[in-house]
């Protein structure tokens, strides 16, 4: 179904329908989310990705499925879009055994062996690192094929940010590094955080080639992440997007807000990701005018069953506490 | 005398108000310090009261910026470091062990680090295996840093001032779960208290059972248990982690003989080892038994709620190493 | 059977080469292996064996090589990293911490990190207080890894393909003194040994002196001089120290009832501590005395010979906590 | 004596001399050392400057003497520059208690608080942050002065390079970066390490003007330390120097020196600071026919009593091991 083989987005109604269904899933399962946090089904950090979702989508869908992905705690979108189910994403959420992490990992954690999907790391800039190593071993190994990392703008300022792109650019690795940059990292605006606020000028100092991109529009984001990818994969090394967005919602369901100015969310909501591609692709006649309702209702019906799957999911007994913090002993051990 | 009540968090504010006011060397830096306020609400308002420079935002990037805390230190002045939390810590952790603790020793004798590093330590809020790290016994075996672990308003009010007066790196640990527990103060007066001695919270005679930060509430929900069956504890709060003031400790084990350690790190290697074998070296013949352990299962701390809880000490576990301990 | 003489460097060396030419998912990387042939020359000559991408030379860069190989493992290969020296691991102890020790319970099972971290510990040569740490205990307290210190020719020897072998992630440690310690092994067959049981080195009645890594030669040496005093001491090798081999500690404590532990770590939270609580814990009634602890001053290691000697455990001050051990 | 008001190098007869007396201080004191080590008078690690000495002395000319200097375990020559007596230096090499650290530290780790030489740190880039925050302190106690930070090209890899750079710049602290590029860490040659060599362009994306200079020529060193310098000083924020060097000596005394090629070695040597600038210096008149044989026998003497002193001098007592771990407790204490 998804068309990875070309380097150019390709907008059919059918792919156009897709996209505006990958974004919608994500906001309204996080409305949801948000609904479950207050009802306290949902506890911990909860990081929202609301006004993010054309990065997720966009890039996503130029990624083959066997292509790993990396992220931070702030994925449930990038989960989502992945593939994994909704009810097992769901599921995590509430920190049940049928969740995608076991319940364990709950909104930072989300993990999928089966879908390539290596988190939910909470440690700002601490998946770069891991990104390089899937690509090193892909090479190594032989395989075409790239690996994708997300991370913030904040994590930009880590030292293992240097570190990590000098490795990728260094042994010329299949790497897509993407930087959703949302302004802020927590309460802290990027300019008060970073001596030079151009985070994709700072990724060509490696030899990266690097590109920004208008992360509220999934179209350009798709086509800049399938020129990308598809450089990444023909062996030219590691690249890099910078997809500018913004966060609508607070950092996390503790945060209060109070770093910026309401009129500056409002203006970022005017450039709302849903509305601006169904917008856009409903006056170029790509979306039929139902399309939007339709998948809305479709999507309400996931949700309702993610819901109720996670609803009635079991808890992980206690007695299994300790399983998987390391493997059983092998057979073959001397 | 007139008191007040305030929180955990409002205790601390206050306590780096009365040291930003006290002394103008004195800054705060760390990540959201400014204009978040501090990722508990700790310096909400201070910026007002302060300015940027002293109430300063740091980029991520906690080697750096602490690394800058210990060079300011040795600069003139006396920087409060905030680390968000104890689990982004082992990124600075090469500048804390490497420069703060060696300088003035491998300097012999020619530098001060008079810098004081608060974070916000331990589980408890389902923040899963990244965000629940109680690694504060790391903090306790590095030579040339003293650690403290406030567990009530009043050591959260009064430990960050004679921090600061330490010519030597300060480390102040607050679990994340204080925060919003409420006590009484003195409405005036010096809020300081002594940074050198463990604290006595419940006097008792059948066995002492020794815990540090959140981990005291729940000894004394065990002590108060067990009182109804007859066992009487006496309760060590240890508040300093580094140096370790023995004599408290040995010398309520020498009147009880029996001794419960309470520590919400991983058994292994936990700082509840340290004083369990100093109890047994220091009380051998004093001891009616087996010092007992209350740790964390060694697990990677878990979300859900049931799994978190059952990881980590509760006052029915401690109850029941009492219980072993009297062998009942 | 025939036998060869050769040092733990070359030990290390050839079980490098073992798994290289066993294994093609198996790569060394760390800064300065190849073109510099490691910094205690362990990889000397592999390169033109194996090749510049499976003797991969990294950049001044812990954290992300580290991480690097924690991700490759997860990629399906099998990576040996080197960190050139405990001292250096602290800038990737995030990594280990958060990622490889996390990854496999944190996300249900699903994933493996079959990473050996391999790294250089240890004092003893003049390299000061940055040069010198012995921070092994810190990993003995994290659920998830793995720790192994061979201390002997045949430990270095045999441990890294049963390392490869077990699906998490294991960390060696090497110590520095022990590189050009010689000794003599098989000269064929499987040299691989059981990462999973402490060693008894000497066997004795008197006493259980329980050391890892160069203190088992100092343990062993002490042993020899009391030998003289009619003191028979029993000398464990810890060889794993996590997950630790209680069995083999508290049966041989359980017969001789006095123990003394070796550490070259600062004493207070070092691994000392821990072993000391568990045989308090485990063997109380079997102890004709308090437990004993030999460790390093709490001190920064200093540079001149005769303070640095002074820091460590020495025969002597091994030889006389026996003797405290034994009332004598 | 020393001129640091100027930003411009004035080579009077007096100046060439102290710039070479400076140079050949510190390489016939490490050719001391050397010699020392063979006969295990000084143990641990030895790290020789030889080759490099046009930096130290370039750029510490440039500096004030209460200029604070951050430096690496290569950093014999900036001690001697920095005016620490030689005599304490080499009784730091000998683990003496008469040594500029009490003997504590050795070759890595000499310090003097009344020279403000805040050392010798022998964990490559954690030198970084620490410059940081003593200009840091500099800037918010009101005193104009730059501090001084020296590093080799392979601490342009860790996070702690990446991470300091940003700090300074973003807060506008009055540091003077210099990199003293010798080409090698350890064994590692700079292009099979970092994916951008050019270790200047990359201080410029932080927006810390710098530059490139020949690090062989100690006038050229002195020129752009001035310059540099008298920017940071008026306030203007970071900047940040790369030297372009060799070093002649292996990386340490453990070093079989295999990475690289005996010719290479050979055609740097043809640029030793000592001789290009003598020989300039003198056909240029600046320095007379004598003087320098005369710097010769100074130094020659200076060096015998350094050595004179430090083998007379005492260790320190195994009962003071501990002293200075900690402060004793203050007496204001509660
Ligand atoms: C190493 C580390 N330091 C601090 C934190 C706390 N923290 C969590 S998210 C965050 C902000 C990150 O900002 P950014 O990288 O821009 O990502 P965003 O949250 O905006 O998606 C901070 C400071 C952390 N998780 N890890
Ligand atoms: C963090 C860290 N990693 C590794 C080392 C080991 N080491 C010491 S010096 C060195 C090379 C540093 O090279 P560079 O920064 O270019 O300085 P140079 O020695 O060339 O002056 C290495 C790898 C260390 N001391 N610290
Ligand atoms: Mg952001
Ligand atoms: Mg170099």
């Amino acid at each position: 179904m998804r068309n990875i083989a070309d380097d150019r987005v390709h907008l059919t109604r059918e792919h156009a329908v897709e996209l505006l269904r990958q974004m919608t899933r994500i906001r309204r399962f996080e409305e949801k989310c948000a609904e479950l946090y207050t009802q306290e089904k949902i506890r911990g950090f909860l990081h929202l990705y609301i006004g993010e979702e054309a990065n997720a989508v966009g890039v996503i869908s130029a990624l083959a499925e066997d292509e790993a992905i990396v992220a931070t705690y702030r994925e449930h979108g990038h989960a989502l879009v992945r593939g994994l189910p909704m009810s097992e994403v769901m599921a995590e959420m509430f920190g049940k055994a049928a969740g995608s992490s076991r319940g364990r990992g709950g909104s930072m954690h989300i993990f999928s062996a089966r879908h390539r999907f290596f988190g939910g790391n909470a440690i700002v800039a601490g998946g770069l690192p891991l990104a390089v190593g899937l690509a090193l071993a892909d090479k190594m190994l032989g395989i075409e094929r790239a690996t994708c990392c997300f991370f913030g703008e904040g994590a930009a300022a880590e030292g293992e940010f240097h570190e990590s792109l000098n490795l990728a650019a260094l042994w010329h690795l299949p790497v897509l590094f993407v930087c959703e940059n949302n302004l802020y990292a927590m309460g802290t605006a990027l300019a008060r955080s970073q001596s030079n606020p151009s985070i994709s000028t700072r990724a060509a100092v490696y030899g990266i080639a690097s590109e920004a991109v208008d992360g509220m529009n999934v179209v350009d984001v798709e086509a800049a992440a399938r020129r990308a990818v598809h450089a990444v994969r023909r062996g030219e090394g590691p690249r890099f997007i910078e997809a500018k967005t913004y966060r609508f919602r607070a950092h996390s369901m503790f945060d209060a807000d109070l770093y910026r100015e309401k009129a500056e969310i409002e203006a970022w909501k005017k450039r709302d990701p849903l509305t601006l591609f169904s917008d856009w692709a409903l006056s170029a006649g790509v979306l039929h005018p139902d399309d939007r309702q339709e998948i809305e209702v479709d999507v309400a019906r996931e949700i309702d069953t993610a819901v109720g799957f996670a609803e009635a999911a079991e808890w992980e007994p206690v007695e299994d506490l300790a399983t998987d913090v390391v493997s059983p002993r092998p057979e073959t051990e001397p | 005398m007139t008191v007040r009540r305030m929180n955990y968090r409002e205790a601390v504010r206050e306590a780096l108000r009365e040291a930003l006011a006290r002394d103008k060397r004195v800054f705060l830096m760390g990540e959201d310090v400014n204009r978040y306020g501090g990722a508990y609400a700790c310096s909400l308002g201070l910026p007002a009261e302060f300015g940027d420079e002293r109430i300063r935002d740091a980029p991520l990037s906690e080697s750096a910026f602490v690394g800058a805390g210990i060079g300011a230190a040795l600069g003139g002045m006396r920087p409060i470091v905030e680390i968000m939390t104890i689990n982004f810590s082992l990124l600075a952790l090469d500048q804390i062990v490497n420069s703060a603790a060696t300088l003035r020793h491998m300097s012999g004798g020619q530098f001060s680090v008079p810098i004081v590093i608060r974070m916000a330590t331990g589980a408890g809020r389902q923040l899963a295996a990244q965000h629940s790290h109680s690694l504060e016994g790391w903090y306790g075996h590095i030579p040339g840093i003293r650690v403290l672990a406030p567990a009530t308003v009043a050591d959260a009010r009064g430990m960050l001032w004679p921090a600061l007066l330490d010519p030597d790196p300060v480390v102040i640990m607050e679990h994340a779960t204080l925060y919003n527990d409420e006590d009484e103060l003195p409405a005036e007066g010096d809020m300081s208290v002594d940074i050198t001695k463990a604290a006595k919270r419940r006097e008792g005679s059948d066995a002492t059972v020794i815990a540090h930060s959140a981990s005291v509430k729940k000894a004394l929900n065990a002590a108060e248990m067990l009182a109804g069956e007859g066992i009487d504890c006496e309760v060590i709060d240890l508040r300093i982690l580094r140096p370790l003031d023995d004599e408290t400790i040995v010398a309520s084990v020498r009147k009880t003989h029996r001794a419960v350690i309470v520590d919400e790190a991983w058994r292994s290697g936990s700082l509840a080892a340290e004083i369990s074998s100093r109890i047994t070296e220091q009380a051998f013949y004093d001891l009616d038994g087996a010092v007992e352990r209350v740790c964390s299962a060694e697990v990677p701390i878990p979300y859900p709620k049931h799994l978190e809880q059952a990881a980590l000490p509760q006052p029915q576990s401690i109850a029941a190493a009492v219980r072993k301990a009297m062998r009942r």
